[in-house]
């Protein structure tokens, strides 16, 4: 039966989860890139959410938690066949309607962070295109693996908001991506910084509040998991972003804004699969450790790799997912706070089936993207011309200029 | 009559004017722009990546003076604007043909 | 009795309605304009919340719904005489004051619709008193017909959130008001471009969030059907925005960003009125037929009528959810996965209902706009004069700037 | 027993709480000052954010709502030793997980209110020790006075969200700390208009709708004392704007974007402590004093007083706070529409008792906060170097600029 | 050659550019700037506190012209321009001793 | 001395600074100006609406060099500024009558 409080919630955390992307990340992202490219940027997150939300009714949420093999869900739900009004879906209290809405928005999402690793360089089409097949390519099986009841949810991988489903495959992939690509022109050389700051913060904090609807709803209940999926959230995210700040003081004498913002980011990206097995001691170390290794990650990307991931997707939600992931085999027994490990599983145990689980999808998630790619390229081109990254995306690859303050608006 | 343009530091600017009321200068046109030169820019720390920044911030001020207040223009303008640290800026000095002021039409000192 | 789930979603949906004015709407509208107008939309925006707020507490709402005559509410309810902190509304599970609430924001946002038929060049004192005078004159009748048990509603006319109350009335004033006032200086072959596309962005992107209040909380409850509502919405925007950009890549070989954000809009207005009546399918035939219609008629009424309704509101909201409301008697069969017609009712007769709904809304809104801008004009003026539009609203009408960095903003 | 309802109303509340600090007063604050410092004031909304959560989790949480003597709670909750998920807070049908991240939002904004009285020239260090120290030697015995079942409690005094605890401890707080710093260089001859006006406006809106939170959720549950604040609420923000707007006509014939915000914020503190206990005309009543009482305070700190607080927010936060909290006597009796007094208490009793609360909450916070401010400065120093102060915080500061747009974002 | 600079009205921009079109001017160079001088800046209120805006936001036009252009330019500029109320602008005349198209080489007027 | 005023395209900035630094030109203004010339403006599309946007964004460097150097600046400009495309731009050369550095007071060629 539809328990309406329950339901109540969950059309409350599928807007906080949408407002994530649209604007949350769009605008964090949108910060970080310059002046000329910022339309594009914002056109990406747009695009990708109408995209995958066509293709999550036509076939993705079918393949992603329709009932079928351990590796892949079958296609009986494909264009939501059979969907009614006030059908309740199983083990849970919520009506269909809301659990598809609500995980199609953690579908639209994942795609959406794989865009700070490209962004500056590449085609429109090349954007709608891979984002689609990736989708279905990777998301659906992940997503089915460990949620839809595959093989991963068979071993007994704890993944609560997606550690694995969504920041390991966004990351891998973004590191992928970033590499098949290539630098932007200039990198590491001459790096531009991000054009508003100010914007980068806004994301971030309306990131923060909508990860509250990604995590605390990720119960699926308005209940007391809820609430302490709520409360270690908030705490990872704060300790990491002090962490993060701390580092830079010390490093540099000034902690930036830029910088404690994405320490929020890490924490909250890190404390994901965690958040619902956790307790506030556990949240208080997940933080620690992704403003640090998070941090140092950006450094290892950038400086060793020279890899140009230009908004820092694998360093932050790629490391931060794994090491959350990871790290929730040693957080979740009773004795740390947390809701206990399975009767007769180990740490070490469970910490050999976390690392399964994100190894697997990482090789799974790596593996695919470069074969979309290379697929994407040979269909519509991925990079644009030199000219038109120098002249900015924004322009050439819509006609449109993200400011157009001149003369006071006055003219042109 | 000289065209003079001064390229000075933005916090000089309230300084500047009142100076140059001070000595009758009553008008001034005023451009933010960005200086390269002796002044090392600062450098901004992005996610860990420094970046320097080498164009720096400056205000230009145009003026057009008869030739009688040049030296007390140039006074006022090198006094006021200066703190003593490199990158105060400079003072250009221009010959000026012809001034007209567009609502009556008058030129020469008078336009000014 | 009171129902606290369905309350909770209630609360929910208000705050997401009025954040679809304030700042959804306001941003969308602003980042519109030029520079020296973005104050002006943005006060425009908040001196109607507030006007409507008041008159709503005073007269509004009984007028709307109290009993009264198939016509028009009495003022039984006039300054919410009588209201009791725990009175249940009748027919709902919610407390009246949350109906109160909720359905004020109903009555703020749809004055604040056509703020976009007159920006850039309307007094403010004009704005201010059009619009108090419209939601007595224009939006109490409608919304009494349709929702408060008048004769729209006897007549079995499906209008689930709006597509007649607000869109219609909105769209249609919408265009009488650019007709009345006369274009902008320059229009049509000096068009000034938005002065803020990113802007733009983040307006609809609050507002397509902030349309899960107003659609799935046009339920009044906590359910299935909400659930339905928040998908099929969600579908509409996604499938609008496609087909938008779609027309866009073909004709202009790049597709824009404030084209495909637009697109979402006119997705989003035409399933209003529909939202809690169909299915998937539905969904995704008004979201084509809503980026298509609406994509035409911005055109013509640009170039064909010549009329400046600057932000397009007549074509978006106007045709949109004309549209929609039309389409409903077609897609609410349960062949179409409908909610299914009464008993008795066939297609054609339903059709024939929402066209009689529709047609006298839109003279009813047109007539009285008309003449309520007359009297407008009479007692406090509307346009501005040529001057002030030339040097902006911002600083004519309310002695301020937008932006105000001149000179990093350390000396004016 | 949890009550799933009232726990989906609460999270919600919680999740809308946060955004009025991030980044809803973060932006209303970021777009008043210069743009050299926007960077700065976001980034002391972040900190505080951060460093509070942790310092509730650590000790004031239990200093607050811990039992223990009147003055100030015990440590038995210290580090959230005991919580278990699914413990019910007594007194209420919510998980104590739900009631703790709620209540930590309140500890979050009432320090980041006072980052107004200090902007753009404060050292980044001492904001960070300040706020720390304040929200334990303040905000915890204020809380645990009147919402811990303190000293006040037991007198009485009625403060349904916040007059006293948040915005009179606020606001008296920064006033202190706006004489302590001393102004800006320059005031009050040189003032600097706000350098984003839009940005206020988009502050002040998220405010506004996170305020639903703030006071609809102080009813700690789902009925129809939530919807009676929720509309109470919005009613004395739509009076109070509406006032302000009505004073700048008048006086200057021209009514500004900024004043209608700062009235709706006016507006929102005011009614803040009545908000659980008054009815419609009550709130009428708040709204004009106000828009009228906080529109004359504004001007008398800054000319009479000649105080840099520099966002007002004495005037505003603490003017409305207080001012509301003494109201409160007179128009919660039945008679004005309010839940009545208790019996046998007179509104001259009552109002003493409000009285009381006030003043002592007034001389606690001022004297604390002058002591403190005393500690960080003889620890870290208090004010920035004067070069620093003309530079700019964000460089000076965070090593960061707030815009970047310089030759089109394409070269530094 | 001359070098000469408009400082006028940004709302006149349409209206000056085409009475240069109509002369035969064909390249111009425009910068936003702010302008002190006799017209009073306007006052803004922000919570009561009122701030004059002292420097008054124009555009700065320059124009490169052959000297046998320069009287039809500066009629041209001076109609276009002039709305006949304080702080319409000035013009200034300098010399121009060389011009250089940086595509082709070309110098001199053939370069303009 | 001359007063080398350059407009060019914003992208060629980075080339053209390293250009100068070779030939030993230390200091340079750099400003943000809107052109018009020869150069077609780009079209953009906001709702099926055209916009021609006809003033194209430029940079302009103003250089103050010793008569001794003009040469050699012109023609590092020249090449490090071209791209061979319509709108690469112009550069005006005008007498410099006198130079001032704020910081010291010195004046002429030493001042630059
Ligand atoms: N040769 C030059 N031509 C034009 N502008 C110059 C020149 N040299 C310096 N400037 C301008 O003057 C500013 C200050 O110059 P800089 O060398 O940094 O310090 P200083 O003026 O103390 O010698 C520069 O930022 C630049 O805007
Ligand atoms: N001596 C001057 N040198 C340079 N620019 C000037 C001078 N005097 C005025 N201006 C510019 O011309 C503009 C108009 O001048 P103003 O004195 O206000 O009116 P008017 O041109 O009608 O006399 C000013 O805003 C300023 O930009
Ligand atoms: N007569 C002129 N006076 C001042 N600036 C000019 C003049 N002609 C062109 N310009 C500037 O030079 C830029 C390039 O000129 P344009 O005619 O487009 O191309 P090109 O330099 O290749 O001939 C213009 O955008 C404008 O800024």
């Amino acid at each position: 039966m539809i328990n309406a409080a329950d339901t109540a919630w969950m059309l409350t955390s599928t807007v906080l989860v949408l407002f994530m992307t649209l604007p949350g990340l769009a605008l964090f992202y949108a910060g970080l890139v310059r002046a000329k490219n910022i339309l594009s940027v914002l056109m990406h997150c747009v695009a990708i959410t109408c995209a995958v939300s066509v293709l999550w009714v036509v076939c993705v949420y079918s393949l992603a938690f329709g009932e079928g093999s351990p590796f892949i869900g079958g296609l009986q739900h494909a264009f939501l066949a059979g969907l009614t009004r006030d059908a309740v879906h199983p083990g849970t209290a919520i009506p269909d309607t809301v659990f598809i809405m609500y995980q199609m928005t953690f579908a639209i999402i994942t795609p959406a962070l794989i865009v700070g690793a490209y962004v500056e360089r590449i085609k429109f089409a090349a954007v709608l295109l891979f984002s689609s097949l990736w989708v279905v390519v990777v998301y659906a099986p992940a997503a089915h693996w460990v949620w839809g009841g595959g093989w991963l949810a068979g071993l007994g991988v704890m993944d609560f908001a997606g550690g694995i489903v969504v920041h390991t495959t966004a990351g891998i992939s973004a590191l992928v991506a970033a590499i098949v690509l290539g630098p932007r022109d200039g990198f590491p050389q001459h790096n531009h910084p991000p054009h508003a700051p100010w914007m980068v913060m806004v994301g971030a904090c309306l990131l923060w509040c909508g990860w509250f609807g990604f995590n605390a709803g990720s119960a699926v209940a308005s209940n007391g998991t809820a609430g302490m999926a709520m409360l270690v959230t908030h705490m990872s995210a704060a300790v990491a972003s002090l962490t993060w700040m701390a580092i830079e003081w010390v490093r540099f004498g000034k902690p930036s804004m830029v910088g404690i913002v994405t320490g929020t980011i890490a924490g909250l990206a890190t404390i994901t699969p965690a958040s619902g097995f956790v307790g506030p001691a556990g949240a208080l170390i997940i933080g620690v450790v992704a403003g640090g290794v998070c941090y140092v990650a950006v450094d290892i990307v950038k400086r060793s790799f020279r890899v140009d991931d230009s908004l820092d997707v694998f360093a932050v939600h790629g490391v931060g997912g794994m090491a959350g992931t990871l790290m929730t085999a040693f957080l979740v027994p009773l004795a740390m706070g947390g809701t206990g490990l399975p009767e007769g599983v180990t740490v070490a145990h469970q910490f050999g089936i976390q690392a399964i689980g994100v190894l697997v999808t990482a090789v799974w998630s790596g593996g695919m993207t470069y074969a979309l790619l290379k697929i994407t390229q040979a269909l519509v081109g991925l990079r644009t011309s030199r000219e038109s990254e120098s002249q900015g995306l924004d322009l050439t690859g819509h006609g449109e200029n993200g400011y157009n303050m001149g003369f006071g608006g006055s003219s042109q | 009559m000289k065209f003079v343009t001064a390229i000075i530091q933005p916090y000089r600017l309230d300084a500047v004017r009142e100076a140059l009321t001070a000595i009758g200068v009553a008008g001034l046109t005023v451009t933010e722009v960005r200086g390269y030169g002796r002044q090392r820019g600062h450098t901004e720390v992005y996610r860990g990546a420094e970046y320097t920044i080498s164009y720096i911030p400056k205000l230009k001020l145009e003026i057009a003076v008869d030739d009688s207040q040049l030296d007390e223009l140039l006074e006022a303008l090198t006094k006021s604007a200066r703190t003593g640290k490199i990158g105060d800026g400079k003072i250009f000095v221009l010959d000026l043909e012809a001034a007209v002021r567009i609502r009556t039409g008058e030129s020469g000192s008078s336009a000014l």
